[in-house]
């Protein structure tokens, strides 16, 4: 599989991404700067985490307009897949390649921790190394990860399968404690309608090695891997 | 230098800047005239406690700082150890102790980003950040605001810029209430052989200026770090700095691009007194002058002053000297980061520090004397007077479940979930012990090790007794780092103490330092960093003696780090080192006899045996080497039964032990005896076979139980649940208090 | 000329700092406070001199970054 | 009653964010921007009816909370 993690100015978190697509496929990502045009030929297209700009105005809206993004949206249209995370996942929205938003916390503090997701589809290329309704642990660490879009979308959402993970507690119940965040519907992740773009706050990257603590973010690279082979 | 000054005391001028008389007439001395204004500015702060180390430099002196896998010691930016696979480790601690009080977040946030450039400054990639706090008595009115605005900041910036915040620690006293303190430390990684170091070289090489532009942010930032507070205070506050660690994150990148390079010659990070203290420091170093055209300094305001631009303390700033030709290499790559970049000088021969603005001289001084005639005091001080040894049988004896719930509940061993769950302690994807543990363990990127990372001080044993308590902060932090499985190998320092003016205070001082080498030499564990923090007093009260260490060792294979955490039910839990019961200055004491009439004296803290720390931590290190141990924890704060409540808390799992009456129990179980360890293991007879060999106590105490309960001589003290939720309630609900 | 921008909060789009303001006000003791909302306030300053194209530029500068016109609205004020 | 507050970093304290955006205008090809100052824009929907006692109110609610002080001024405006 060919992989490209774009950098932004404040990403922070692609050594993670790296060595976990490295991990499933043996093969290290390229390393595209936000300031390119262009991208290689590539299978997949990485967002990582981090501070893009300090996320100041609003996190991802300065990364959202980089000159990269034309060709990421180009490429997301043409079906190629886009994963962004954590801040990837703030960048998608900001550049309107994933529907809502992500607001501040709502304990406007950041948070750095382990948390359960209930997979809510394996139908995707994402996610099908996964049972729908599995319960992984992986960790969480961003201060703006509290989605929010208004009730219509969000309906519209799930009636198309939009939704990839939610907040859980450990037996996979959606409960407002397990909302480590205040996300509207307890949502962690979302797909684009045609289920080749994914943003997700929670860090899978981070859950690829058993020295880490976790190996349940395993899966979901070794579905790219698999598909991209 | 020229000996005929005039007869200064007539000329001197009603504001020196926080330099004294004297040291006023010395600085005419070197100069052989008065000086401008800008040149007073530049001596004022480096004649300051913070740059010059006046007060302290006699004592620092005797620490021991040597070993062979020494690289760097004190003196550069950073210690520097070897950790072999061609590897070095490059850390330190610093204070922003002052700046955190004024405005906690932006003072914590900026003595983060200050000790990250130390660090990187080196060559090293920052890998982990750690943060030793100490703040008021949890009921004082300012308390609350100091932690949570602390704690954002540190977290705020760390987070922000990528690097893990892994560890730390954090006590409450009310001696800290007018002065929290605020300590944090880096550790990073660089090729053992491309170290970078700040002594200027080569005559006509250009002087380059890159990162942040100049405001007027926290000037005479140094001199407010060394005087007392009082309500004048106030009227400082515009000094206050800003953090920018989105800048800091591109200045990290670019500057290791850059190193990756062949273009540097020397390079220094502007930190305390900004640009004065750096061009100084690498013209001192390398025996050269350094010529500065002000005019090229990129500033963020208008009409800044030649004494504005040398004293400012913008932060996220550094200034390099180049090979010749290559500022183009650099142009480029700190264009790559929209980060500004200049060249603001050259280096000369001529020994001088000259500073021009609009074409007119604003300073010319000496380089050589100014540093080699910098003030140094030998203050008077007097012993800590030895204090009285508190008897067990004289303490009242508590319920032991009541007790532990109290304690595990109480400000100094309550859960720190609530602060380090706001820092990003996994980014980059190499944290393998989490916060929570005895030392955060972090993996070498691109190899089997791991790098172990403590900090440690019990502020109340200096206070009783500062030689103890200074071999008991050492002593602690290697039994952290071996606890986990490493090998301890060096510490920074950071020295925290009240007005050195006052002869209790410097005791204090001393005192520390002796103890701290004792340890560091019995230890085989040298200090190569550290930093002074003084006058921490307000209004005459100063703060509990804090010289806070921070430990780092290598563990070679990172996938065999030992944790606190019980890992199965029925694992023997083996006691390592001596039990007498040592109640002074425990915390079962100061939490539990608050009332009781032996609470009005100072008794003496647990003596430290330096030998039987050695060979306890030495024979524990081999154990978890040889596979025989399940789980490990040192005992240190609240003794043996809150180490064990801690072990059980972490896995999830209970105890039962029975305890013998060798010493009363409550002294038993709650004394802070030294150089102790609980091991499980499933092989209890061969760790007490090789116990006895080496010639260490190791006492069965029990067992690990599936059943989540605390079972003593046969009773049920307290269940893991109700444990859990004492532990863990104090540190959220005191910050939801309005 | 200088540009000073509001930006707001659409109706009924979360405000959690908002929110959190509200909740912590509360604890201080204030009583009689209903709703807080928190927006951003940004001062600009242009080189333009001419009120028109300051005003599109400006309003430019907020269609495409200053707000997310998703979630935000915008006011535009020029003083000279 | 509504108060309307404005908090702004004082003269001379960096602004982190109002740099990054600046950067960011000029990125995009807007020109001109000399400089851009970010702060915050927050209305307060208040019980109480009296002018002067909600200037009051808001005033110590900007000293203790809405505002640092040490490195920002703040602006109170009442509507009825
Ligand atoms: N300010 C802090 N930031 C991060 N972690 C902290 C902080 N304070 C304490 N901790 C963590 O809490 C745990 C307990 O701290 P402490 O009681 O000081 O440990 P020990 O007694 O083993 O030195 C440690 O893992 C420590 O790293
Ligand atoms: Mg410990």
């Amino acid at each position: 599989m060919k992989s490209a993690v774009i950098l932004f100015p404040g990403s922070n978190r692609e050594p993670d991404v790296v060595d976990a697509i490295e991990r499933s496929t043996g093969r290290k990502p390229a390393i595209v700067w936000h300031r390119e045009t262009e991208l290689p030929d590539v299978d997949l297209i990485v967002l990582p985490g981090g501070f893009s700009y300090g996320d100041y105005l609003r996190t991802g809206a300065i990364a959202a307009r980089s000159p990269i993004m034309n060709e990421i949206r180009r490429r997301a249209e043409r079906g190629t897949p886009v994963i962004g995370i954590c801040n990837g996942f703030q960048i998608l929205c900001e550049a309107g390649l994933l529907p809502g938003v992500l607001l501040p916390n709502a304990s406007l503090k950041f948070i750095c921790k382990d948390v359960y997701l209930r997979v809510e589809t394996s139908q995707s290329l994402f996610t099908n190394r996964y049972a729908t309704g599995q319960v992984i642990r992986v960790p969480v660490a961003h201060h703006d990860g509290n989605y929010f879009a208004d009730d219509a979308t969000l309906d519209r959402m799930e009636q198309r399968g939009q939704i990839a993970f939610r907040y859980c507690d450990p037996d996979g119940n959606v409960t407002p404690e397990a909302n480590c965040n205040g996300s509207a519907r307890n949502i962690a992740g979302v797909f684009n309608e045609t289920k080749n773009v994914l943003g997700l706050m929670p860090h899978p990257e981070d859950a690829t090695d058993p020295v880490l603590g976790s190996v349940d973010g395993r899966p979901l690279f070794d579905a790219l891997a698999e598909a991209m082979a | 230098m020229s000996r005929t000054s005039p007869t200064p005391k007539a000329r001197r001028p009603d504001d020196l800047m926080g330099l004294t008389p004297e040291e006023y007439d010395r600085a005419i001395a070197i100069l052989g005239r008065e000086p401008t204004l800008t040149e007073l500015g530049i001596f004022s702060v480096m004649w300051s406690e913070h740059c010059s180390y006046k007060s302290s430099k006699k004592w620092l002196k005797q620490l021991p700082t040597k070993a062979p896998w020494v690289i760097c010691g004190p003196g550069e930016n950073a210690g520097v150890i070897d950790i072999g696979d061609g590897l070095a480790a490059v850390f330190k601690m610093e204070s922003h102790n002052h700046p955190s009080f004024i405005e906690p977040y932006q003072g914590a946030a900026t003595g983060v980003g200050g000790i990250l450039r130390d660090v990187f400054t080196m060559g090293a990639r920052p890998i982990a950040n750690m943060n030793a706090l100490r703040f008021g008595d949890p009921s004082h009115p300012k308390t609350r605001h100091l932690v949570a605005g602390v704690v954002a900041g540190i977290g705020g910036y760390g987070n922000c810029v990528g690097v893990p915040t892994v560890g730390g620690e954090t006590n409450f006293d009310p001696s800290y209430n007018g002065n929290c303190l605020v300590n944090a430390m880096t550790v990073g990684i660089a090729p053992a052989d491309r170290i970078f170091y700040s002594a200027a070289a080569g005559p006509g090489n250009p002087v380059v200026y890159v990162g942040a532009k100049t405001g007027r942010d926290g000037i005479h930032g140094a001199t407010m770090a060394s005087a007392e507070f009082d309500e004048k205070s106030e009227e400082k506050r515009p000094t206050v700095q800003v953090g920018d660690p989105f800048t800091e994150k591109l200045l990290i990148e670019a500057c290791l691009e850059l190193m990756a390079t062949d273009a540097i010659v020397a390079i220094q990070d502007m930190g305390a007194a900004g640009l004065t203290s750096s061009s100084v420091e690498m013209a001192g170093k390398g025996g050269l002058g350094i010529e500065l055209d002000l005019d090229r300094v990129p500033t963020r305001e208008a009409g800044m002053t030649a004494y504005e631009i040398m004293l400012s303390e913008s932060q996220e700033r550094m200034l390099m000297i180049l090979k010749p030709g290559r500022e183009d290499v650099a142009a480029r790559i700190f264009a790559k980061y929209e980060l500004d970049c200049a060249v603001i000088g050259k280096v000369t021969t001529t020994g001088r520090l000259v500073v021009k603005k609009n074409g007119k001289v604003e300073a010319d001084m000496p380089v050589g004397p100014m540093v080699t005639q910098s003030p140094e005091y030998d203050r008077p001080w007097v012993r800590t007077p030895a204090r009285p040894v508190l008897e067990a049988d004289a303490v009242p004896a508590h319920d032991p479940g009541q007790a532990l719930k109290t304690l595990m509940a109480s400000p100094d061993l309550c859960s720190r979930r609530w602060i380090w769950e706001q820092y990003d302690y996994l980014v980059r994807g190499h944290t393998v012990q989490r916060p929570g543990g005895d030392a955060a363990v972090v993996r070498v990127p691109g190899t089997h090790k791991g790098l172990a990372i403590t900090t440690d001080c019990t502020p109340r044993y200096c206070y009783a007794d500062p030689e103890t308590g200074g071999a008991q902060a050492v002593a602690e932090t290697w039994r952290n780092l071996t606890a986990v499985g490493a090998r301890p190998l060096a510490i920074t320092d950071n020295m925290n103490f009240g007005n050195p003016e006052r002869p209790e205070i410097m005791g204090q001082f001393v005192g520390c330092i002796e103890g701290m080498r004792k340890a560091c030499l019995a230890l085989d564990y040298p200090v190569v960093s550290g930093n002074v923090s003084l006058y921490n007093e307000t209004q005459g009260q100063a703060i509990l003696p804090t010289p806070t260490i921070g430990g780092v060792g290598v563990v070679d294979d990172v996938t065999k780090t030992m944790g606190l955490a019980f890992q199965r039910p029925g694992d023997t839990i083996i006691l390592i080192g001596e039990t007498r019961g040592w109640l002074g200055q425990s915390l079962y004491f100061r939490e539990l006899c608050r009332d009781h009439a032996v609470a009005r004296e100072v008794w003496a803290p647990p003596p430290v045996d330096l030998a039987a720390e050695r060979r306890n931590g030495d024979l524990v290190r081999a154990l978890i080497g040889a596979g025989m141990v399940s789980a490990c924890h040192d005992l240190s704060d609240g003794g043996l039964l809150v180490g064990l409540a801690e072990m059980a808390l972490a896995g999830g799992f209970g105890f039962a032990i029975d305890i013998a009456d060798a010493v009363p129990l409550h002294a038993f179980l709650f004394g802070e005896d030294q150089g102790r360890y609980v091991v499980t293991s499933a092989d209890a007879d061969t760790v007490l076979d090789r116990a006895r060999a080496a010639g260490v106590p190791a006492t069965v105490l029990g067992r690990t139980t599936a059943e989540p309960r605390l079972t003593l001589n046969g009773a049920v003290l307290i269940s893991v649940e109700e444990l859990r939720a004492a532990h863990e309630s104090w540190l959220p609900a005191f910050m939801a208090a309005p | 000329m200088k540009a000073k921008v509001h930006v707001t909060l659409k109706n009924g789009v979360l405000d959690p700092q908002g929110k959190a303001i509200a909740h912590a006000l509360g604890n201080l003791g204030f009583t009689g406070v209903n709703e807080v909302r928190q927006g951003k306030y940004i001062e600009l300053d242009l080189a333009e001199t001419d009120r028109a194209k300051a005003h599109e530029a400006v309003k430019q500068m907020c269609e495409k970054l200053l707000a997310n016109t998703v979630i935000e609205n915008y006011a535009i004020e020029l003083v000279e």
